[in-house]
């Protein structure tokens, strides 16, 4: 299980996963894009304002993704009983989970790495800030979709977990958070991004340990 | 006429010639509008100088892809009422043109906008309601691509699609009047040409100049056609392969 | 060669909701055996069936197994999106190995589904699905919890003769099973 | 079926439903709050700026909340098969979809209008704007959960359908977040408050009938 | 009284994925009938049954239906959070009139489970509580998609027992099955 081809296929398995549940790229792109357009509105359009607010709102908006897609999987997992699957081998679940993770996160967290330089542009972000708001995103978007899918597979038997995986998640966003918006400002040589760098190697060090244990017991 | 072309021989038939002069006498008649919009026309003061040449694509395809809109409305219409085969068929290649339409529109009053209203208007964009509600048409027609190609079979997606598309009519009157209605939250001028929002008319409105006029109407009819032909073609296109997929299912039921 | 036990459950037992399922049951399984758990139902057979493929941790007693174990439960393992092709070669792949798949879904009559998703199958073309993780890797033990369910006649068959022949090759099997058995078992435990 | 007493078992059997999923109000009551106090970190914590925003992200929460809590309600109703209970009496599945999306706004989307006092001091909001704020997040709520409900009906027979329900249902949340926030700042008398109120009648009328029809269409 | 027939399909035909699945299966029940669909796995039976009971729009061919009727799939329509009593509970308010609840819990041998969250029920005890609906309310039709699965010995006789008792009030049965039916059947339509 430790090898590469177990791990391997869970990656191949939970992209199609994540892909045939839309239109695959599409929709994230889509998403982040709509949320992107939703904000201005609740704004009331104060071009000043929007500058300022919106890298922070598409924060909240990869925040939000990162819930919205990790809801379900684990739940599934468990109902369908690919889970008891997994676990029936010895090998480590923690990796699987990870892998299934991580997939999501390529699949729905990722694009708005990919698209940061279109919306900051029409959301006035500068140029120069652009590389490491690209930045702060994917190591961001990573500790979120780690600690979103600790917060899924804990509320895997629960009936239907959504809100509770929010309220779960969102406290272990926060240091990522702070030091990711930090970093937007400061820059790629700033202490903020050592923090960031640090939350991420410590979400990559503890969510899968802290995942395989609630699935463990969620199959129980 | 439509009800003639509801059955899918007619149809064939009559596509197989609609489509090349659709498109011939579209591409004829974008290239006038073009080439007087771009060479001939003078510039205008008012609207940004040379910046006005976008107009003559920036209005035929905001027009557009809410006609297209309204139309992809329609034919799920027919379609969730009467079932005819063809107008789903028609919805489905009605939704990419009328995105790319939207898009076109969009970007066009994007260069169009960054001139003519100054600096920053980048940050513009996402305040004002006039160009949300073109943007939130955009994701429209997106979704609508997405839940089609989010479900396995087709009639399940005709059937989705359809209840997704009549209920999102609602956004077009809303683009529509979005500059007459609320002027505090855009700086996108009213209608000119078609007055349809029901404002009052102002005392200097003298309408649109006749000579961009011209333009923007030969602009307009090019782009009709040339959307017609696109969509026949891709309606062509799923008639073709609905017909391919049932043969091939044949043959591997006599294996 | 002393014990050839392919696994061994000592004293277990399982309390749900303040209530005692079962205690003290012991089994063991050796080459070629079939045994078979018996009992109303909600008596415990599939909570026993789980805590011997070491799904759930007994809350009294011990679980040895010696060797791999295939698992088919009450759910089926299918993804709603996946295939029964893509499923077979999914865990084809991650279990190593080999295996010609077209040749297993030809066996197990999902020739024509084979490239269904798993939300469109029937309940018998899932159940098919599912016992053709089986064919996928030889595994000496199989834990099966009421595998003929949703089966026709004709895979009912099938599967028992799946089932002698894996004993036959020195197998073992213990399933869950109500009503008759279209085949038979060493042994019976009642729960 | 149209008699007070299936509708009522039907809200029953939602509440119940919704309430079981968490710790009941708890949860929607701390997934406000959470997100109320994330906001600050995104931000930066100017507190003019809050103030300003404060109102508005809590829409952006509103809609979020509206979309997490409705994924899984008909997904599950059809994976369980209590859809085809629902469907058999040829009554109408559509009162019954309302119902439902009208329970989960009351348990998941009303303690917002709850908490707004509370939320609103916090940021600083006027006092004033207290009561339309309430109102709008009341009325623009229920327009967010009807048309959610729709999405996610649509939606159902995806197999995950997160981002395809989000992708949906923004679009569709648009008008009524317009004239919600304009109606916030100009107050209950100004049209902005008939156009929420209009908004709010059409998505009564509208959603129940696609609901029916988007459900009908995923027991098939 | 001319012709008592509770449903009748005429000339019913379904279309799965480009294929014909059945086509021209006309079919009747009469008070008293049993009338097994009978088939191998993915031959139609469920999607016949959900045509007759008008879950689906059949691709050709109609559906008369005189009576009320009660609908037993392959999944049992209970919520995560029900338990069989608020189940119960629940479907007897929809469908108006005033049950024994307790007693038909008791009959259905739901007594102990009666308060256990159906996620936590064992698959018989599942299937026990959907059924359980069928005495929930008096509909002279019923439409059964394989009832006996999941059931242990002492719960098939039960259903078995409240089939006949059905047919002899003059309700009539349709239900899908495999294997050998425990109890005699009218009329046999094969997919
Ligand atoms: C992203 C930017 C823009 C978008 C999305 C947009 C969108 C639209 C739409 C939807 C229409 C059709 C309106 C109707 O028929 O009532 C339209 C028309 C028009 N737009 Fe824009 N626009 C944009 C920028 C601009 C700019 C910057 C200008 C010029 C300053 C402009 C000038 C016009 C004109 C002249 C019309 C024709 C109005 C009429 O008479 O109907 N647009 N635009
Ligand atoms: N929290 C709980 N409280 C009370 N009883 C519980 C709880 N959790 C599980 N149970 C009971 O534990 C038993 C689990 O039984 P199990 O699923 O092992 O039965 P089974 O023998 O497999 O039955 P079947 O033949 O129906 O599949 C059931 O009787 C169930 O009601
Ligand atoms: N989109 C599709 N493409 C191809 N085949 C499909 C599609 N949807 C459904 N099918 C097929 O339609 C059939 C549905 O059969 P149905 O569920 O009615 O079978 P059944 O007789 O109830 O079988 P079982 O005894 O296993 O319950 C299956 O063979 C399935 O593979
Ligand atoms: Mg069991
Ligand atoms: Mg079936």
């Amino acid at each position: 299980m430790t090898a590469p081809a177990p791990l391997l296929s869970a990656f191949r398995q939970a992209f199609s996963e994540a892909w045939a549940s839309g239109a695959g790229l599409l929709l994230p792109l889509g998403f982040f894009a709509g949320t992107a357009t939703l904000v201005p509105f609740t704004l009331g359009g104060e071009a000043d304002l929007l500058s300022r607010v919106g890298p922070g709102i598409l924060w909240l908006a990869l925040a939000l993704s990162s819930m919205v897609t990790l809801e379900r999987v684990f739940q599934a997992d468990l109902q369908d009983g690919a889970l008891d699957l997994w676990l029936q081998d010895t090998g480590s679940i923690s990796l699987v989970a990870a892998i299934k993770t991580l997939t999501h996160w390529l699949v729905s967290g990722f694009p708005l790495v990919l698209m940061t330089p279109l919306i900051g542009f029409m959301l006035g972000v500068p140029a120069e800030k652009m590389i490491p708001a690209m930045l702060g995103y994917a190591m961001g978007g990573l500790v979120f979709f780690l600690w979103g899918g600790v917060a899924a597979a804990l509320s895997a038997s629960v009936a239907r977990g959504g809100l509770l995986i929010a309220l779960i998640a969102l406290p272990l966003y926060v240091p990522a958070l702070i030091f990711g918006v930090q970093m937007v400002d400061a820059g790629v040589d700033s202490p903020s991004f050592l923090f960031l760098c640090a939350c991420t190697l410590f979400a990559l060090g503890v969510a899968p340990a802290a995942m395989g244990a609630a699935l463990r017991l969620a199959a129980e | 006429m439509l009800s003639y072309l509801a059955n899918p021989l007619r149809f064939m038939r009559f596509s197989r010639l609609a489509v090349p002069i659709c498109f011939a006498l579209g591409v004829l008649m974008i290239g006038w509008s073009l080439y007087n919009g771009l060479f001939i026309v003078p510039p205008d003061a008012l609207q940004g100088g040379d910046l006005i040449r976008a107009m003559f694509t920036h209005v035929p395809s905001a027009w557009l892809s809410m006609g297209l809109y309204a139309a992809l409305a329609g034919a799920s219409f027919v379609w969730y009422i009467w079932r005819h085969e063809l107008a789903d068929v028609a919805a489905r290649a009605i939704a990419p043109i009328g995105a790319g339409y939207t898009a076109l529109c969009f970007i066009t009053g994007s260069i169009w906008g960054q001139k003519g209203w100054g600096a920053g208007w980048h940050n513009l964009i996402l305040g004002d309601s006039r160009l949300m509600s073109v943007l939130v048409m955009l994701f429209l027609f997106l979704g609508y691509i997405a839940l089609r190609a989010a479900l396995e079979t087709r009639q399940k997606a005709a059937r989705a699609a359809a209840i997704l598309a009549l209920v999102g009519i609602v956004n077009v009157p809303i683009i529509k009047v979005s500059v007459d209605m609320w002027q505090t939250t855009t700086i996108h001028q009213e209608s000119s040409v078609l007055k349809i929002g029901g404002s009052e008319p102002r005392e200097d409105d003298e309408g649109m100049n006749p000579v961009y006029l011209q333009q923007l109407l030969w602009g307009f009819g090019g782009h009709t056609l040339l959307a017609s032909a696109m969509i026949l073609m891709l309606m062509r296109a799923e008639v073709y392969t609905q017909q391919a997929e049932r043969q091939l299912a044949l043959k591997l039921e006599e294996r | 060669m002393s014990d050839p036990v392919l696994i061994a459950g000592h004293g277990l037992g399982a309390v749900r909701g303040e209530r005692v399922l079962f205690q003290d049951v012991s089994l063991e399984a050796a080459p070629g055996e079939l045994i078979l758990l018996r009992g109303a139902n909600g008596s415990g057979k599939t909570t026993l069936l789980r805590q011997l493929a070491g799904l759930s941790e007994p809350q009294a007693g011990t679980v040895e197994r010696t060797v791999l174990h295939h698992w088919i439960g009450h759910t089926n393992g299918l993804k709603a999106h996946e295939t029964p092709r893509s499923h077979l070669r999914h865990w084809a792949r991650v279990w190593g190995g080999d295996t010609d798949i077209a040749a297993i879904l030809t066996e197990m009559g999902l020739k024509r589904p084979a490239n269904v998703p798993s939300r469109m199958l029937s309940a018998g073309q899932k159940r098919r699905t599912a016992l053709s993780r089986l064919r996928l890797q030889d595994r000496e033990l199989w834990l099966l919890d009421e595998p003929f369910n949703a089966l026709d006649t004709d895979g009912q068959a099938r599967l028992a003769n799946m089932i002698e022949s894996h004993r036959a090759a020195g197998g073992s099997v213990i399933a869950a099973l109500h009503g008759d058995a279209p085949i038979e078992a060493t042994r019976e435990v009642e729960l």
